[in-house]
């Protein structure tokens, strides 16, 4: 399990368990479900790089998500602005959203950031939910397929095969940030803000640029599952999915990318898991999520690690 | 020869409290300058307004003849001032070469983008920050932890690793708040050795310490301050025999301890 | 004037539904800093235990009682079987732990009850007092009234009682607050029963209003949650401001500007003070020496 | 009072207590003195019952306590005085320090504060302050006033000159030898070794977790190996 | 195979839970009680069940699992116009017979080979309450609309049919779903000069609070529900203040009042009784759109003889003359709901009681 610990190990782990599976997978519900984790865990990368390294906190990521997702809703059907075309200004508006509240936002701390990023993802999610004419209202509205060079990308198959390598490329740059000169300072302010700014490292900055990669991770996830799905509904951007997010964050393990990975197939596959329970299910998954937390209590993915190497703490 | 730091008439309040009243001093080069003084005397706030972690509401402080009056401590940390703190700011989740790599900011200039990719200037970079981190770790003495957690470091280790982090930022002035406390005798001197040794290469140091022996060691000058203000200020052997430091300050232990930084 | 005065009753109605939330965030939050995402939940075991047991046949009074006792059972069978085992845990966890248990509860309370809406009889009748042109009812003086009481409990309780100030210490150094003999077993399990007494107590208070179902905890706790960090987290006054305030804005918002944007004008503003005033209006700022 | 018998304590895997043998006699000021990392402040802790221990008995006043909750254990009256002082900063001053007579529910606070306070009359000047603004060496006070407030029996003091003015070390020692006199025992932990085994009846040197040597406080000062290594005479 | 399997993907949880509670249960005892009579073509029916908690992306995984895992030849469900609509693709993509329980018009409009739905649409039900108004001289009104799905959609409905009917809409408000105080919308609808009636398109709590700050203002102007309440609970939970409240609904709200000799009588006593038995709780229309849903489907496979999706397909949109709880549905080609407006009735509240409307 050593190697698990180097970039190239996580990358490693990621492209085994990415082309391994399918060997096992008898049907497309297995493709879906194996392509709606590489989405979340994208997203949930992303959201790892903010809270897992800088130590912020964001409950309103899901607004960024929606945002990726409602751009190429709304991009071709409105706008005639092609479907690519569309996903990278979804990026690049959630980019610049995060860049714009980034500032004011990011000097609060703890709790009052978690409300201030509540707040503007509950925006968001009005947003979409109120403007009906542009994006379908509460219903939601439909995605026309992707296109590309005259190919129409369709089915779980292929998709699991192109977030898969988002995916891929996601925690590849997650991994190179986090063990660069960047990363370093995320991680350091994260523990101390006043050694940070006083080591020459510009605290209000950095926080800011994780932020928005951070908005961006998850606008490309909000935008694959839009095509995947072929329709966005406003809960993509709403609360609870924001929740779902920060669960998947914790319970994989702050600051781990293979943790995000872990997180996010946990909480996709336990509710399909329990379905079996029928009207029990709902408890079941809240027991899980309180099991997996208390017996491993710094996330999935560190805790095991950490037992494997035989450290406590 | 200009001075490597000017503090004019600084103050500042918190609530009541005037913890640093119209305080001004100078600090020529490749001095080590220490500043004494009761228990909230007014200490490590100067370092803090020195280095940018607070505001001052009055007064002025020059950086090699440079206003730099309300800079941010990362504006300032580029101008070549670096500090240590009383309470420990250690990186915790971070290995002990990592804090020290932290150390090396300033100097690490690779963009974004060539982060996100991992371009070879970023490895480049990546790798001579480590080493430049590990001498600085064996110059504290803590190359044989570099690999481990900071925080599960003994707090003496911790000391040490914070003087190691500073001095990555390759600074002109150094500021040390108490960096012998909990050590014990031997090894603050050791803490004694490199800090003169520091000083010889050329790098300014200030100095907050109540170890009376290490101050009155190896002090080119002291500054003491009670209730926000000056005392006095001057050489080892004057400090210590002023009759109002020693009733404000050093006591019968003091100077006790002070006498053995003869030997 | 009267519709000023219309939205300003809507306003602290809603309000004072908030503010009890609030309130019951702080206890758990001053014990331990970590959001208790369960509160909500135990405002619907308030109400739907009362509106069960009132349905079998309970006097109103005591139909209520079960429910806080239930409710305080709840909290603290929350407190000893997921909080206290993972004690060590840092806060996320500990916030993750709590939204599962909120999502446990919604799934139990699903079975246990229904998934049906239902209300109480007001106490004091359904006939609206008119003043100024503007129609209360009195049911909204029981919640108010309530929220002041709880508020100014708790103020006591925190300012000066030693036990308050255990619970203070446990959370800003639990470390600490072990070393100097504080059984910050016991104080959890009491922040975890107090507060969910008083979520109980407003599950029931706000059943005539609101009505309640087995998932009406999720949008209480976001608002109450929004309120507590308007007023400054920790604070009982703030939570009881807060509260207000985002009621308040609410019906104003929703009376003068926009009903569709309601909830964005008091998250707007709820921004805009954060940016002023970092700490929410009544917040501690706080102080680390370095 | 306090017998330790082969206590062993850790984190994870590393062990830094490994088997320490240590008794403390009723009414004696014993100090502990090592090197940094030496496990010092992992014995105190385990002795309060905030540190797991692996191994060993811990014994007081003959009673076995090593399997009692810390707030157990100070109903016992054992105080500490931690390292790095661990106040509560959002609390007032005064606060604090009452929370320190939480084991006798703060009665006979006004008397007890008041004793403080004339030991350290900055507190009582900051009394409704917040702890967190106080400076090091004035929370370092706040730490020992806390801990004196709970009456004690037993005092664990861990490094308690840290930070503080050469002036006021004078008085802690003072301080330490006043509440000997008045009945309590105290077990220092402390690097200015040379001012810690001149109060102190006996001490300890610990070295990477083991006792190394022990003896008579006076014999300890005149020893060559305590000399070399930790007065660095 | 030896059984018939009949998917279901429904709002069991979540915002929508009281149309998908009654929908899960109505579903599970008819087709035990199906079954129990010896099942349809001499098969047992095995239905499955998901809740997909009102989430489009949870309802098209599920639908997905239906088809490729549980391997269903038919479905009825879908209790959200949203949920379904996240549906649709998957199961057109499967060619899978599939009978929503959503009210929004767009699901049959324009008409998708294998997608069918039994509730009236929200347009009809806004048609519905125009001619009532219309016909007591109403051409004012304000609107108060839930920002939920259905009280959304509705609301762009009715707003789109108004002028139809010669009806201007002089207040428009809204409420949040879950929001416990609509007394300022309501406040300035009040306000507003010149209305002669109020409107409220919404459902779940929300009606039932609007309508009980109606009484607390004290506003004299007649009151409109929509068929989102058709159920017991919302008398209850209005209580005083539900008097005299109109709303159009199918005939099951009013069942034992419908005169004996109306065809659909039989049915919804029946339904009802049933419902009410076995659950425990007070019938609604929303468990009657499954019960219609369900029996559609089985009725089509009877006629087809077989379970074989492409043949029920066909019957279904064959399906005429078929009594069920919304009315008589009569399903074509170009018509995959086959209800017309006069299945539903315009009824008012009278006395803690639901009363077909003079
Ligand atoms: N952020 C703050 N909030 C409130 N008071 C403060 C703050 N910073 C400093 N003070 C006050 O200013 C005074 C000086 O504190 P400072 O920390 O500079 O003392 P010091 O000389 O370093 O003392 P020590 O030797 O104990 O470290 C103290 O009375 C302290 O309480
Ligand atoms: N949280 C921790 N995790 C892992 N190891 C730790 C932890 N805390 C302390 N240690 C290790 O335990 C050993 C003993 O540490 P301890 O703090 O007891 O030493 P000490 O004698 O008090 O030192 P100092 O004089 O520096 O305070 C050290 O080797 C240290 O690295
Ligand atoms: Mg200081
Ligand atoms: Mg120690």
């Amino acid at each position: 399990m050593a190697f698990l610990k180097g970039k190239y190990g996580v990358l490693l782990a990621i492209a085994i368990i990415v082309l391994i599976l399918p060997v096992a997978f008898p049907s497309n519900y297995y493709f879906r479900i194996a392509t709606l984790v590489w989405i979340s865990a994208l997203a949930v990368i992303g959201l790892n790089l903010l809270m897992g390294y800088a130590g912020q906190v964001s409950l309103g990521h899901a607004g960024f998500f929606g945002m990726g997702a409602y751009a190429v809703a709304v991009g071709p059907t409105h706008l005639g602005i092609p479907p690519v075309a569309s996903a990278l200004l979804g990026a690049a508006s959630a980019g610049l959203l995060a860049f714009v509240v980034g500032r004011p936002i990011l000097k609060l701390r703890g709790h009052y950031l978690a409300v201030a990023t509540l707040g503007m993802g509950i925006l968001v999610a009005m947003v979409l939910n109120n403007e009906a004419q542009w994006t379908g209202g509460p219903d939601g509205m439909p995605v026309s397929r992707l296109v590309l060079f005259g190919f129409k990308v369709k089915g779980p198959v292929m998709w699991y095969w192109i977030t898969a390598g988002f995916l891929f490329v996601g925690a590849w740059l997650a991994l190179n940030l986090v063990d660069s000169p960047l990363g370093r300072a995320l991680r350091a302010l994260h523990d101390s803000e006043t050694a940070a700014r006083v080591g020459g490292i510009d605290v209000a900055r950095h926080k800011l640029i994780v932020f928005v990669i951070s908005a961006v991770y998850a606008a490309v996830a909000g935008s694959l599952l839009a095509f995947f799905d072929g329709l966005v509904t406003p809960n993509t951007a709403g609360f609870l999915h924001s929740i779902q997010l920060v669960t998947m964050v914790v319970l994989g393990g702050m600051g781990s990318i293979l943790g995000s990975l872990v997180g996010a197939a946990v909480l996709v596959t336990l509710p399909q898991a329990l379905t079996v329970f029928h009207d029990y299910e709902h408890l079941m998954l809240g027991l899980m999520m309180m099991l997996f937390m208390i017996f491993l209590r710094r996330g999935i993915v560190p805790t095991l690690r950490d037992r494997i190497a035989g450290r406590v703490q | 020869m200009n001075a490597v730091l000017e503090v004019k008439d600084i103050g500042i309040d918190f609530g009541g409290v005037r913890a640093v009243d119209e305080v001004s001093f100078e600090i020529r080069p490749g001095q080590i300058f220490s500043i004494i003084g009761p228990n909230g005397a007014g200490k490590t706030t100067m370092f803090n307004l020195i280095s940018g972690v607070y505001t001052p509401s009055r007064g002025a402080v020059k950086l090699a003849g440079e206003d730099v009056t309300g800079l941010p401590p990362h504006r300032l940390a580029r101008l070549g001032l670096s500090r240590t703190f009383q309470n420990l700011q250690v990186y915790f989740r971070m290995t002990a070469v990592e804090n020290v790599m932290v150390g090396r900011h300033i100097h690490e200039h690779v963009g974004i983008t060539a982060q996100l990719f991992n371009l070879p200037s970023v490895r480049a970079q990546n790798r001579a920050s480590r080493q430049k981190a590990m001498e600085l770790l064996d110059f504290v003495g803590l190359a044989d932890k570099a690999d481990e957690p900071a925080g599960s470091l003994p707090y003496g280790a911790l000391k040490r690793l914070e003087i190691a982090r500073s001095l990555a930022l390759g600074p002109k002035l150094l500021l040390l708040d108490e960096p012998a406390a909990g050590c014990n005798a031997v090894e603050t001197e050791e803490i004694d050795g490199l800090i003169q040794e520091i000083a010889k290469s050329g790098v300014t140091v200030a100095l907050v310490e109540h170890d009376m022996r290490l101050v009155m060691k190896i002090s080119d000058r002291i500054l003491v301050l009670d209730y926000g203000r000056k005392l006095i200020e001057g050489t080892a052997t004057e400090v210590r025999n002023d009759p109002e430091v020693i009733a404000a300050y050093l006591g019968a232990h003091g100077q006790t301890e002070a006498a053995r930084a003869d030997h | 004037m009267a519709d000023f005065l219309q939205f300003a009753f809507s306003g602290l109605t809603v309000g004072a539904i908030y503010a009890l939330v609030a309130l019951g965030f702080t206890i758990i939050y001053n014990a331990s800093d970590v959001v208790n995402f369960a509160q909500g939940e135990f405002v619907m075991i308030g109400g739907m235990v009362t509106v069960f047991a009132y349905a079998a046949g309970l006097p109103l009074p005591v139909a209520a009682l079960l429910a806080v006792i239930v409710a305080v059972f709840v909290g603290l069978a929350l407190e000893w079987l997921a909080i206290e085992p993972a004690r060590d845990a840092p806060p996320v966890t500990l916030i993750i732990i709590t939204i599962g248990a909120s999502i446990f509860l919604r799934g139990l309370a699903q079975v246990v009850f229904d998934k049906q809406f239902h209300s109480l009889p007001a106490f004091s009748g359904d006939e609206p007092i008119r003043i100024g042109g503007a129609a209360l009812l009195p049911q909204s003086f029981w919640v108010l009234g309530s929220a002041i009481v709880i508020f100014l409990a708790l103020y006591a309780f925190f300012n000066h009682t030693l036990t308050g100030k255990a619970v203070l210490a446990t959370a800003a150094n639990r470390f600490a607050a072990r070393l100097v003999g504080i059984n910050t077993t016991f104080v959890m399990a009491l922040s975890f029963a107090v507060s969910a007494a008083i979520g109980a107590i407003a599950g029931v208070l706000v059943t005539p209003i609101t009505l309640t179902s087995y998932d009406v905890g999720t949008l209480l706790a976001l608002k109450g949650f929004a309120s507590a960090m308007l007023g400054g987290m920790g604070n009982p006054i703030g939570a009881v401001i807060g509260g207000l305030l985002v009621g308040l804005l609410e019906a104003f918002g929703a009376g003068y500007i926009n009903s569709e944007y309601k909830d964005a004008i008091a998250f707007l503003v709820i921004l805009g003070v954060l940016f002023v005033m970092p700490q929410g209006l009544f917040g501690r700022s706080h102080t680390e020496r370095v | 009072m306090l017998t330790i018998e082969n206590l062993t304590s850790g984190y994870g895997r590393i062990e830094a207590v490994k088997g320490v043998d240590i008794h403390v006699e009723k009414g004696e000021i014993v100090t502990l003195v090592g090197a940094n990392g030496a496990g010092k402040t992992t014995l105190l802790r385990a002795i309060s019952g905030v540190q797991p221990i692996t191994g060993g008995r811990i014994l007081f006043e003959g009673e076995d306590i090593s399997r009692l909750k810390p707030h157990q254990r100070v109903a016992r009256a054992i105080a500490q005085v931690p390292e790095g002082r661990q106040v509560f900063g959002p609390l007032t001053i005064e606060d604090n320090l009452r929370l320190g007579a939480y084991r006798r529910n703060g009665k006979n606070s006004a008397r007890y504060l008041e004793r403080i306070y004339s030991i350290f009359p900055v507190l009582k000047a900051r009394r409704n302050s917040i702890a967190g603004g106080l400076s090091g060496g004035q929370q370092q006070m706040l730490a020992i006033g806390r801990a004196l407030m709970s009456g004690p029996k037993l005092l664990l003091l861990d490094e308690p000159s840290m930070g503080l003015a050469p002036i006021l070390v004078d008085q802690i020692l003072e301080a330490v030898k006043v509440m000997r006199a008045e009945g309590a025992t105290v077990f220092l932990v402390e690097q200015n070794a040379f001012a810690a085994l001149s109060i102190a009846d006996r001490g300890y040197v610990i070295e990477t977790g083991k006792i190394a040597f022990s003896g008579n406080a006076r014999d300890l000062l005149e020893d060559e190996r305590v000399k070399s290594a930790y007065l660095g005479l | 195979a030896d059984t018939i399997k009949i998917g279901s993907v429904l709002s069991i949880t979540g915002p929508a839970s009281f149309l998908g509670d009654p929908e899960d249960k109505t579903l599970k005892m008819y087709v035990e009680k199906i079954n129990a009579e010896g099942g349809v073509n001499g098969k047992q029916l095995e239905l499955v069940v998901y809740d997909d908690a009102g989430d489009a992306n949870n309802a098209k995984t599920f639908a997905t699992r239906l088809v490729e895992e549980d391997k269903v030849v038919a479905i009825v469900g879908g209790s959200t116009t949203g949920t379904t609509m996240a549906m649709i693709p998957v199961f057109e993509d499967a060619e899978l017979p599939f009978i929503s329980l959503a009210g929004a018009v767009v699901i049959i409009d324009p008409v998708k080979k294998w997608v069918f739905k039994t509730p009236h649409t929200d347009k009809m039900a806004c048609q519905k309450i125009f001619e009532d108004m219309k016909a007591k001289g109403i051409s004012k009104i304000g609107m108060i609309s839930g920002t939920g799905g259905f009280g959304k959609s509705m609301q762009a409905q009715c707003k789109g049919v108004a002028p139809d009917y010669g009806i201007e809409v002089l207040a428009d408000e809204t409420y949040g779903p879950k929001d416990s105080d609509m007394t300022p919308q309501l406040t300035n609808i009040k306000g507003t000069a010149g209305l002669q009636a109020v409107l409220n398109p919404g459902f779940g709590q929300g009606p039932a609070i609007v309508t009980r700050n109606y009484k607390q203002l004290g506003i004299e102007l007649p009151l409109y529900q929509s068929h989102g309440v058709a159920s017991k609970s919302f008398i209850d939970l209005a209580a005083d203040a539900a008097e005299g409240v109109r709303l159009p609904a199918a005939a099951l709200l009013v069942a034992d009042k419908l005169d004996d000799a109306d065809p659909q009588k039989a049915v919804v006593t029946g339904y009802k009784a049933m419902y009410e038995e076995k659950s425990g709780q007070a019938v609604s229309t929303f468990g009657g759109h499954a019960f219609d849903g369900l029996f559609i489907l089985t009725d089509a496979m009877k006629r087809a003889g077989s379970e074989e999706p492409a043949a029920v397909r066909d019957e279904i949109e064959k399906t005429t003359g078929f009594m069920g709880t919304a009315g008589v549905v009569n399903m074509s080609a170009t018509d995959h709901l086959g209800l017309d407006l006069t299945a539903f009735r315009m009824l008012e509240i009278k006395g803690g009681d639901w009363m077909l409307a003079k």
